[in-house]
Order: C-alpha cells, then structure tokens, then sequence
C-alpha cells in the first residue's frame, strides 16, 4: 500500500475528486493547507502599505492505495489538476505499513 | 420641555451609543483575532465605568457652575437635583442632556483603544479609563460647559475638537509611552475579519447622525442640516480616499474607503450645524487627503504605533475640522461666518488656539497619567503575552472556537 | 393624538425588535457553531410566528375588555376597530400601542431559547412558540391588561415581572423537562464565535433604551428617566460582575461582563421610571451578585442544564427586580413610593405575590405545554443529531462553510 | 415646520440607512467568503457615490420642477437654496426630504448588487453606479416628483414599483448581460456565513419600518399604520415559505424564511399606508408564494444567474405589491380604494401600466448601459480572477485571516 | 518508531485523547479534515435547491510511537473510535525515519 | 527523497520560514494544527467556571526535501523554533518513495 499526498490548487478540488471517483477511488482525506514554492507569492494592501503573502492557499488530497492503483490514481490527479502554470502542485508517495478500518477491525489492503 | 426636541435627543443618544460597537466592531475587525476580546472589553469596560463616573463626577465637572473657566463645580454631583429640571437654554430634560453628554465622553474614550490595542494590559487599561474619564471634563468644559474657550467665541458644534482632537492626542501620547507592538514594521499585522470592520464603519457613520444631529438638542432645521453635512462629508471623504489608494496602490481598498468616511466625519464635527452640503463635502474631501497622507507619515516615517491610526483618523482631521468651520461656516446659525463667507480671521484664530491648547493639555496629560500607571501597575503585558494574545493572557478566553 | 409620543413609541419598537437580534446573535455567539442556524431560526421564527398569532388573538387576550380580572375579551380579535383610534390613557394610536406590545410578547419568548438551545427538535419548538404566544397573554393582562395584580397595586413599568419572570420561570422548567444536553458537565458546551455574543449584548443594552423607555408610552421626563435608570443598571451590573469574575476566577471576563449588564437591565425593568440613578446604580449591582452565584448554583450543584443561564440572568433579577422598586420609587411618578423612601410594606407584598403567582403559573404551564407536546411529535431531536447538530439535523444548512 | 415629524423622518432616514448594512450582510453572508470585500466595497461605493452624484443632480432630477411629465429641471442642482425651506406638501425641512429620498436612491442601487456579484469588475461597477443614478431618476420623478404616472394616479406609497420593480428589472437585465458564474448550475456556489446573512435579514426587516413608516412624511397614523402592515406582511411572507420549504424540501430554512419576509417587505411597499394589517398578511402571503416558485423557475428553467435572486425576490413581488394596493386598498388614506372594497378596475389598470412601463424601460436602460460599460471598460474579471475571488483580483485584500 | 494516523468522526475526539492518555501516551497532533469512503454524503439545501456534501468533517490524529507501542495504541483508537456504522474511520501505519525534539536536540525514540 | 514534518510554535512560522528560505529550501506546506504533549494546557473561563485546554495551537511544516538536504534542514528549523522550553515541538523524518510535479509530470528529485 501506498499514501499518495497530493497538493493541488484549491479550485481543482471538485475535479480531482470527480476523477477518482471517476476511477473507482471514493476514498480520500483532504485537507485545508497552504504551501509556497516556484509559484509567486500576492502582493495584497493593508492600510495604504503594500505587503507579500508567500503561502497560499492549497488544498492536500491523501489516499491510500494498493500498490496496483498507483499509477492509475497519479494519472486521474495529474490529469484534473493541472493547468500548466506554477502552482499546479506536487504529488508525494509514501510506504505504508498498514491500514485498519476502524468499524471492523479489518486490517490490509481489505481496510482501505 | 418639547416633547418632539426629546424625542429627538433619546434617539440621538441612542444612535450615539452604537458607535460603542460601531468602534468595537471596526477595531476587533481590523486587528488580529487573538486579541478580539481584550479589545471588546474595553470598549465595553470604557461603557460601564464611564456610565458610573460620569453619572457621579464627570458631569458636574464638565457642565457644573463655572470656576475660573476652567472646571464645573460639584452642583450636579450625582447628578443631584437634576431629575425634572428643563436643562438650561434647552428644551430638553436635564437628565436627557447629561445621558446624551454621557455618550459622548465614552465614544470619546473608546476611540483611543484604537491606538493602544494589542499590548497594554487590561489593569493598567481599567486606570487608564478611570483617569480619563476625569480629564475629558477639562475641555468639555472648555468648549461647552462655559469655560474659557467657550467665552473666547470658539465653536465646536459636536466636537471635531473636544472629541476628535482630544482622542487623537491621546492616542498620540499613548502609542509613544507604550511603544511599538511586536512585529511592527515587519509583518503586516493585519486584520482579521474585514467583515467585522466594515460593520464598524457602518454602524459609526450611521451613530454620526446622531452624534451630530442630536448636538442641535433640539429637532429643528440645524439638525437636519447637520446630519446633511455629515452625510456629505462622509461621502467625499471615502470618494477622495478610494480615489487616492486606487492611485497608489493599484488598487480600490474597502478598509480605506471606510477610513476616509470617518475622516470626513470627524472633520465635519466642528461644522456640521454651520455649513452648506457644498461646504460639507469640501470639509471632507480635503480631511481624506490629511489622512491618507498622514497614515503613511506617522507610521512609515515617524515608526510611531498607533495601531490603528487614530492620530490621523481623528486627530488631524479633528485639527482641520475646527479649523474649516472658521472657513466655511456660512451664517446659517448662531452668525457662525467663516473666511469664505466674509467672515474674519478672529474666528480662525480662537479655533486654532483651542486646537493647540486641547492638544497640548491632553498629550500631557495622557503622557504623565500612563507614566504614573506604569509605575503602579506596568502598562504592557509580558512579550509572552503579547505573542499569544491579550484574550487569552488577561482574560482566559478566546474569540472563536 | 400627540405625534412626538408616536415618534417616541414607534421608535422605541424598532429598538426592541432590535433585541431580537440582539437575542439571536448573543445565543449563536455562546453557543456551538453546529446550532447556529437552529437558534437564528428560532428566533426568528418567534418573531414571524408572534406577529401574527398576536395579531389574530394574543393582544385582544391581553388587552381586550377585561374578564373577570383573568383574561382580555374578543373585542380586538385580528385588531378589529382598532385603526384610527388612540389608545387609551395614552396619546398615541392603538395600532401603534398593538406593535410596541407584540415585541414585548416576541422578545419575552425569545428569551426561553436561550435555556432549550441545542437539543428542542424544530417541529415540537414551532408548536411551543404558538402555545406560549396565548399563554403570555395571562401575566400581560394581569399587570398591563387591568386584571387583578394591576387592580392589587402591582407596578412593573417595563416587565421585569411580566417578561422577566415569565422567561426565567419558563425557561428552568423547559431545561428540566428537555433534560440536559450530552456532554453537559463534562465538555465546556463553549460558544464559538464572543464577537456575535457581544454584538447581540450591545443590541440588548441598546434595545433595553426602547424597552424601559418606550414603555413610558410618551416622550415625557419619565422616559427619560427611564433611559436613564436602564443605562445606570446595566453599567453597574457590568462592573459588579467583571469584579466578582476578577476575584473568583482571576481574570474579567467580557462573557461575563455581558451577563452581568443583562443582569441589571432586567432587574431595573420593574422600576425604570420610578427611581433615581443611584437607585438604579443599586438594583443593577445586587442582581448581578445574584445572577453570578446563581450560575453557579444551578448548573454546578443542581445541574439543571439552562444553557445559558436564563433563569439566572433573567428569572431571578427579575424576581430582584420586582421587588426592588418596592424598595427604591422614591415617588416621583404616580406616587409609587419605596420602603426606602418612605412607602410601607404593602407594595412590597403585592410586588412578592405578582412574582410568586406569575412564576407558578408558567412554570407550571410550561411544563405542561412541553409534556403535551412531547406526546404529539416528541421534544428532543436523536442523540446522533443532537452531536451533529441541529442545523444540520432539522435545517440541513450549515452556518458556515 | 413640525418638530415630532420631523424627529421620525431624520430617525426614518437613519432607519433605511441601516437598510445598507442590510443589503451588504445579507449578501456577503449569502455569497462565497472570497467576494465579500467585494461586495461590501460595492454596497459601501453606492452609498458614497450615489451621496454625492443625488446631492449634485439626481435628486432635482427627480423632483426640480417638472418638465414634460418625464424628469425635474435643474431647480435644485446642488441642493441649491434649498436650506432653511420647507418641503412643499410636508411640515418637514426640504433638506430632510432630501436626505431621506436619497437614501431610497441608494438603496435601490444595492439591491442590484445581489444580482451582479461575484463577477463584475469594480471600474465596470463603478461607471454603473454612476449612470444608475441618473436613471433611477426617471421612475422616481414619473410617480413621486409629479410626473406622468403621478398624474395618471398611480399610488406607490413606498416604492414597490420605483424602488423594488426598478431593482428587479435591472437585475434580470444586468443577469442577461453579464452572464452566468463559472460553476452555475454545477456547484451550489452558497453562502460561506449564514449569520451574517441573517443580520442582513433582521437590519432590513428593521430598517423597512423606516422605509414605509417615514414615506408618510409625518408622524401620523398613516406611518403607524404603514409600520404594522409592514411588520405584518414580512411575517406572513416568512411563514408562508417556511411552509413551503418545508413541504417541498422536508425542512424548514432559515436562509428560505429570509428570502420570504423580504418578499413580504416588497410587496407591502406600494399599499403600507392604505391596507389593514389583514391585507398586508395576505399581500406578504401570496409574495412569498410568488417568490418561492420564481426563484426555480428563473434559476433552474431559464438558467439565469441573478446570484441572489433579486428579480424573485424584488422584482416580481414589487410587481404584485405594485397591483396588490388595487385590491386591498381600503380607502382609509387619500381615498385609495381596491377592488375588494368597492374601488375600480380603473386603479388596477393604472399600477399595471406603471410596472409595465419602469420595467421596460429600466431593463432596456441598464441592458444598453452595461453593453456601453462593456465596450468601454469590459464587464467583468478575468476567468482567472473570478476563481480566485475579486477581493485578490479588484482589492488586493482578503476578508479573513 | 511508527506514525499512527487515525482519521476518526470528530465527535470521538474527546474519548479517544482519553483513552490515549489513559494508556500513557498524551503527545499527539490533530488537524480538521474532511473526507469520503462508504459513509454516504450528506444532503443540504441552498435557496430551495438540494445538493449532496461528499466531503464529510473527520479529525485526523497523528501519533508517533515505538514499534513495542503499536498495538496498544491501535487498540485504544479503535476501542474509543467505534460505533459501528460507516465512516467510523481508518487507521494508518507509517515507517518513521527518525524523531527529533527541538527543544533539546534529542532524536530517536527518546524524542516522542 | 525525505518528508520533513516539523510541529513548530505559531509564533515561529515567519522565523522557520525565513531560516528555510534563506538556505535555499522555498518549497513547503503549512498546516494549522492542534498537538499535546510535555507542554502544559491552558486554564480558560467559560460562564463563571474554569476548564482545561490540553490542544493547543500549533503549526505543521512539511518539506520533502533530498536526502543530502535534511541536515541542513533539520538544522535551520531548529534553529529558527527553538525557545528552550516545552512544547517548541517536534521534527519528524519519513522516507519518500516518490514526488512528481503536476505541472510538469516530472518524477523523482528534480520535482521538489
Ligand atoms: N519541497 C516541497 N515540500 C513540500 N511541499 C512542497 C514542496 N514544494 C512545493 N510544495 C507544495 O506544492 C505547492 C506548489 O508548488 P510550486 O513550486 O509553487 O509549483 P509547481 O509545483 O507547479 O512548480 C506549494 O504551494 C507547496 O504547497
Ligand atoms: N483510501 C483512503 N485513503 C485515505 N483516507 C481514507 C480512505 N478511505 C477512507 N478514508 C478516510 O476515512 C474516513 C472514513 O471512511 P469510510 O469509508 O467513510 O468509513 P469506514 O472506514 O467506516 O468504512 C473517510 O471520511 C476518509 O476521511
Ligand atoms: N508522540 C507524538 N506524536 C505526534 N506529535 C507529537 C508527539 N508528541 C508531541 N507532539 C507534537 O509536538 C508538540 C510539542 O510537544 P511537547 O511534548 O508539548 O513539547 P516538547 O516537544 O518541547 O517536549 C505537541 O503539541 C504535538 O503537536
């Protein structure tokens, strides 16, 4: 099993979550981030001052998948999720050791 | 007593006293949401103890028989004996005139939190209101309780002077005794709920009709010219300021739009019986450019903290705005002239004067009042507490879950 | 007719319709945020829903030809007639008195929500609301409506007794019958947004202006009076409990500073126009030592889930209340006297019977009323509802996204 | 000049100043979080333009001296001479009348915003706002400055036609034009603050008892009667949807019960002072009928993203209060008598016309000007910047941290 | 050293710190997210219309421990986290490479 | 490839930030958390009573960064969040098995 963490653009959310689905994968975690990279940052004002804002809003999309689903699942989320700018987001794959669902007990690949 | 001057007045100091939450509102909203509660305590402590002093003391000091020029004496202590009289040169009820005068002195107070937020500590604040309580009586009772200005011809028609200049001196002197906050000059420390803020200028422009109408004490053609003046100048004020941030910075700004309405507001204060909606708009339109300018001045060049502007929200403004009736002021009422309608530089010069004298008095005062607080009781929280906020270091509790 | 009373009363209706939102906001901010839309929808279902049945029936129980010293006659069934009248014993016109009282009738029910928040499913409260509209009309036509405690002497300028009491007696036996929520002293059940809390207690205060004085039902030195006593009361009960919260639990808190103004504005509501500042300063302060203590004791020791306290904040300042301006009149309006100055013990019995005799008869009809309901569509929403929350569960909204 | 008529005008004018606030949290609350400056800078901008640009021309356009039934001459151009008179036909200062009228330009203004959000740049918003201000001149000057639906005898007591089928109108238009959201019809694009949106709902409510209560000019029992009806009908509107929510989606909705007491409020706009509160129940009834349906037809059937629905909401209920005074009208003011009690098909035919009329040409007027605004400066942001908001995009701030 | 990650119905919060606490275990970390699997979706109303919420609120707890403590702390979780219906939650395992305590500089298991 | 997990104070995100950024490490993402552990809880005042916070504020700062880097990484965090007492918080190492930047599809270190 794997988690694969992706971070996407806050808009494309509806759309990464409609491609998995889209391929069977219903089961997911998202969470409110923000994150800075090669992405510029905003220039925003407060009381006649210009400041930057370097961290901005992102949202993480976790699932675990069998070691099987991976590729398919990078490519649903690649597919919704980019649109060529910087920005787009990063997707990261981690081992996992286990999975239990908690209503039953079951562990494995079973669990997710 | 005129039953309809009465009722004009009750609702008055009814609108008057939203702008209680109106400054509560604008300052949690446009300050960092960890320290939420400590300024709504504030205001809310400035309403309750302010109701109490001003109910014992503060009102005979302010409009109590004259001595020398300077102070009321104890006459309505308690507010003794004031139950059915007709106030003086009114049509109204004494105890009407002394709630309404009440409001004034509390908005008064709770526009200097706006300078002091996020720092000072909520004991020393309690002092601080006490003591201030006291020192408002003194031009008050300068201006409109028959003092020395008073006699010398100065006009003040709702008080661009004794609220505004008064308040943004204070916020002047408290910002430089209490220093800057943490990150200042730094971080943006911004706001944290645009919405809550916006609420505030709303509910301030709204509580100004009142504030400047109900000075007519009575409902007659000077109010209603007063709440047209004030209307006007709010307006030009935000026009003028969202003009000049559209300008400079690239873009129209919400905050500074309301920033300007209130310093079209203060400025008119002085004025608002005395001018045309023509002259209003003048008055504000001019004050926006004070303040816009002023803001960068004060806080860029100068590194002074006050949080949020008050010194160039009021305080200048306030300055203007006693001035520009000297200038504006058509005759309509009382043969207030001003420059422009023929009128003399006598006039300017007595308003300049109680200018400098307002302000000087109450810098001082402010300056020594907080020395002596910091020698009791300190004035800032711990460094620690500032970080993780004045709700939860003074008073255990956070804003929102 | 006298147009600057109408002006007087109209405005004050507008400013108690502000207490419903003053009541709404206060309850949302103080309680979980997953209840937000059940409490706002509440409340303003009270007001849609009273408006009408008031309308239609509630008034013509209250103020409608006496029966028997019990209960109003038919003769204002859906305001028949009423149009162009003046009201009687008043100068201003009976649909106008009709307005100003259908607030008292929306803001007295309002007040029980705080108690039954977070749990009343939305079906069984509708049916409530609609129950409760007739059964004000007893304590209204009682004190206000010329029935017996009005023919006994009993004096209650603004309700202390008629409002007060009634949501204080209503709302601890609604929480006893409803049961307690889950997680009730073991969670802290906190609120989750203070700025709305304090938002809805400036509204209170604020309102409270149009409460006690409106209820002079003329723009007179008693209404002034009135303000005057409603604003001192707050004051002193806000300052009294921010001392006894400094000194029990180490720091002020603004929550508790908000109660505490509640407090004393409830308590001076039986006596606004009848007593001094000073007495005011007095009522306001001891039912603030009362509610303070008796949050305690009902929560911690008898565990009655009120969830915001009503009968603390309003049921027993209110029994204060009533007897207090049998204590503090000082006679300045239709010669009601105090023990204090000088009056006898009589008025302090009809006072005591008012309050024992309203109590009795709301908490036992309020009790009934609820089991009565609770056989027709059941109370209480599931326990899984209860833990996603209302909104969710009978709303299918979410206050925030 | 009338002392107590003129106290409830100033406080009626402060009344639908609140209607502002009203219309900005209503919105902001209704909408998504990243255009809530957006919004509240629009709402803000409207106040302050339309202050100055009705204070310079708009309102001589509206009431100078008529020319040709169609629009006012430039008697009072910048309020000129117009100080210390009185408003002919009213015991009120011209200047009050002024202000008063004034606010109802703004508030006409705003209520098209809620059609318009979340999509139009701010320089496009900020000529529409200008060029409005003249158009709304003409309805006005047409039934209340003397023109030629006055003539006709076309009663509009409070604007359900000038103000609320004015706004619809260029709502709908102002939907064609500007097109649809991106992810209409896909997302439920809804509110990210229900609170806020219920304050919005409860200032309006509160500030229509100034609307319709100040709109006759005096304090009299037509202004008392006006505020009954209006109370009435806004209840009636909120409980009927109630209903009808809960029967067509199996639970009641407070953001529902909103909307129908809103609808209520507009319809009862054109007959407050001529209907019983009776008729007022069921004009706000059949409103909220009206509305409920509207709002899916205009949305799902026609696919137009009126964002909040302002033409179900103001439009078509301004329509059917605009007829509604031909029926329930009882004859009680001015002789103005419905159907229902004895009056002509005469009257009916002539609000009939008006609507027809200000609809046609409001919707033709604001379709022209926008596709004018358009060319000039384009009409709305970027694809880009809608996504991310307009607050980034047109403000460079951000409502919350 | 393992990461347990358990996203749980955020009601169970409460019970399960306890029960972690209980058996000796107070550090952890907590985040708000949101998430879908089998429990199905909620349906809310917006201006007379119905739409389905996928994304449901969960809390996700985050845990570090000793390879020894694994079990317990599952045990705990599950035992405070359950009732039985779907959307009662997962629990994953992930390897931890090292652990570090910034105050002191310590790593290793003697940081958690 | 390692995911650097760092629970640092609130305070302390500009400081880390800046500490992260002037080595040369931009790439990151930031969560809002809550986290217990040695650091003791808050005493709060809710209507006249007290309670106890144990969850209190912290942030979550996550950077994958290659192997080579996570000295120097782990070394500007601590640095910049260090205050010497407790509850300055905790890094976490975790392998990565892959990244790839949505943008590009590029996979491996050249993505982050
Ligand atoms: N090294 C990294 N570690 C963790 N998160 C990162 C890293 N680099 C980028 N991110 C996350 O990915 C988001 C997008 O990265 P960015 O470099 O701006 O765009 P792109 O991936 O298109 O080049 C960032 O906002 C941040 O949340
Ligand atoms: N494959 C997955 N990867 C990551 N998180 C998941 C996955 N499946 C479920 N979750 C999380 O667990 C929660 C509960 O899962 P769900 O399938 O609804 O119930 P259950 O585990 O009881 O069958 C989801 O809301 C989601 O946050
Ligand atoms: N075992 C753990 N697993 C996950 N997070 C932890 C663990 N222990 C502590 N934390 C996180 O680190 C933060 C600081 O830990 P704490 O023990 O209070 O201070 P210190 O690390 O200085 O001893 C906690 O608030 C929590 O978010």
């Amino acid at each position: 099993m794997k988690k694969i963490e992706a971070i996407i653009r806050p808009e494309k959310l509806e759309k990464v979550k409609d491609a998995l689905e889209g391929i069977g994968y219903p089961g997911m975690t998202v969470t409110d981030v923000k994150g800075q990279g090669k992405q510029k940052g905003l220039t925003q004002q407060w009381r006649g001052r210009e400041y930057k804002i370097d961290l901005l809003p992102k949202i993480k999309v976790e699932l675990v998948v069998t070691d099987d689903d991976v590729r398919a699942t990078l490519h649903a989320i690649i597919g919704a999720a980019k649109i060529g700018e910087a920005g787009d987001g990063k997707i990261f794959i981690f081992p996992v050791e286990n999975a239990i669902r908690v209503r039953t007990g079951d562990s494995g690949e079973c669990a997710i | 007593m005129d039953a309809a001057d009465t009722t004009w007045v009750l609702i008055s100091t009814a609108l008057v006293f939203l702008m209680l939450p109106g400054v509560a509102f604008l300052e949690i909203g446009f300050l960092r949401s960890k320290n939420a509660i400590s300024v709504m305590m504030q205001v809310f402590t400035i309403l309750f103890v302010t109701s109490i002093v001003f109910l014992l003391v503060g009102f005979t000091l302010s409009f109590g028989n004259d001595i020398g020029g300077i102070i009321g004496d104890m006459n309505f202590i308690g507010l003794r004996d004031i139950g059915s009289q007709v106030w003086e040169g009114t049509t109204i009820p004494a105890a009407l005139f002394f709630i309404f005068q009440l409001m004034f002195a509390a908005v008064t107070i709770a526009l200097v939190t706006g300078s002091i937020a996020e720092r000072m500590s909520y004991k020393a604040f309690f002092l601080f209101v006490i003591g201030f309580s006291f020192m408002y009586a003194f031009p008050a009772h300068w201006v409109w309780g028959g003092g020395w200005l008073h006699d010398l011809g100065k006009v003040d028609f709702a008080g661009s002077t004794v609220v505004h200049v008064t308040a943004g001196a204070a916020a002047l002197a408290a910002a430089l005794v209490l220093g800057r906050r943490q990150g200042f000059g730094v971080d943006a420390l911004g706001g944290h709920s645009i919405p809550f803020g916006v609420l505030g200028g709303f509910l301030l422009w709204l509580g100004w009709f009142g504030f400047n109408g109900g000075s007519a004490l009575a409902a007659d053609g000077v109010a209603v010219n007063a709440v047209l003046a004030t209307n006007s100048a709010a307006a030009a004020g935000a026009l003028v300021i969202t003009l000049l941030t559209w300008f400079h910075l690239g873009r129209p700004s919400i905050v500074m739009a309301v920033n300007g309405s209130l310093s079209g507001l203060v400025a008119v204060t002085a004025g608002a019986g005395y001018v045309s909606p023509i002259g209003a708009l003048a008055t504000g339109a001019i004050a926006a450019v004070i303040t816009f300018y002023a803001i960068r001045l004060i806080k860029d060049r100068f590194q002074v903290d006050d949080a949020l502007d008050v010194t160039s929200i009021h305080g200048l403004p306030g300055v203007w705005g006693s001035l520009a009736v000297a200038l504006f002021a058509d005759g309509r009422v009382d043969g207030v002239t001003g420059l422009l309608h023929g009128g003399g530089w006598q006039q300017l010069g007595v308003q300049a004067l109680g200018v400098i004298v307002v302000c000087g008095f109450i810098f001082a005062g402010t300056t020594i009042m907080l020395k002596w607080i910091e020698g009791v009781v300190g004035l800032r929280v711990s460094p620690r507490d500032e970080i993780s906020g004045l709700d939860l270091a003074d008073h255990r509790e956070t804003a929102y879950i």
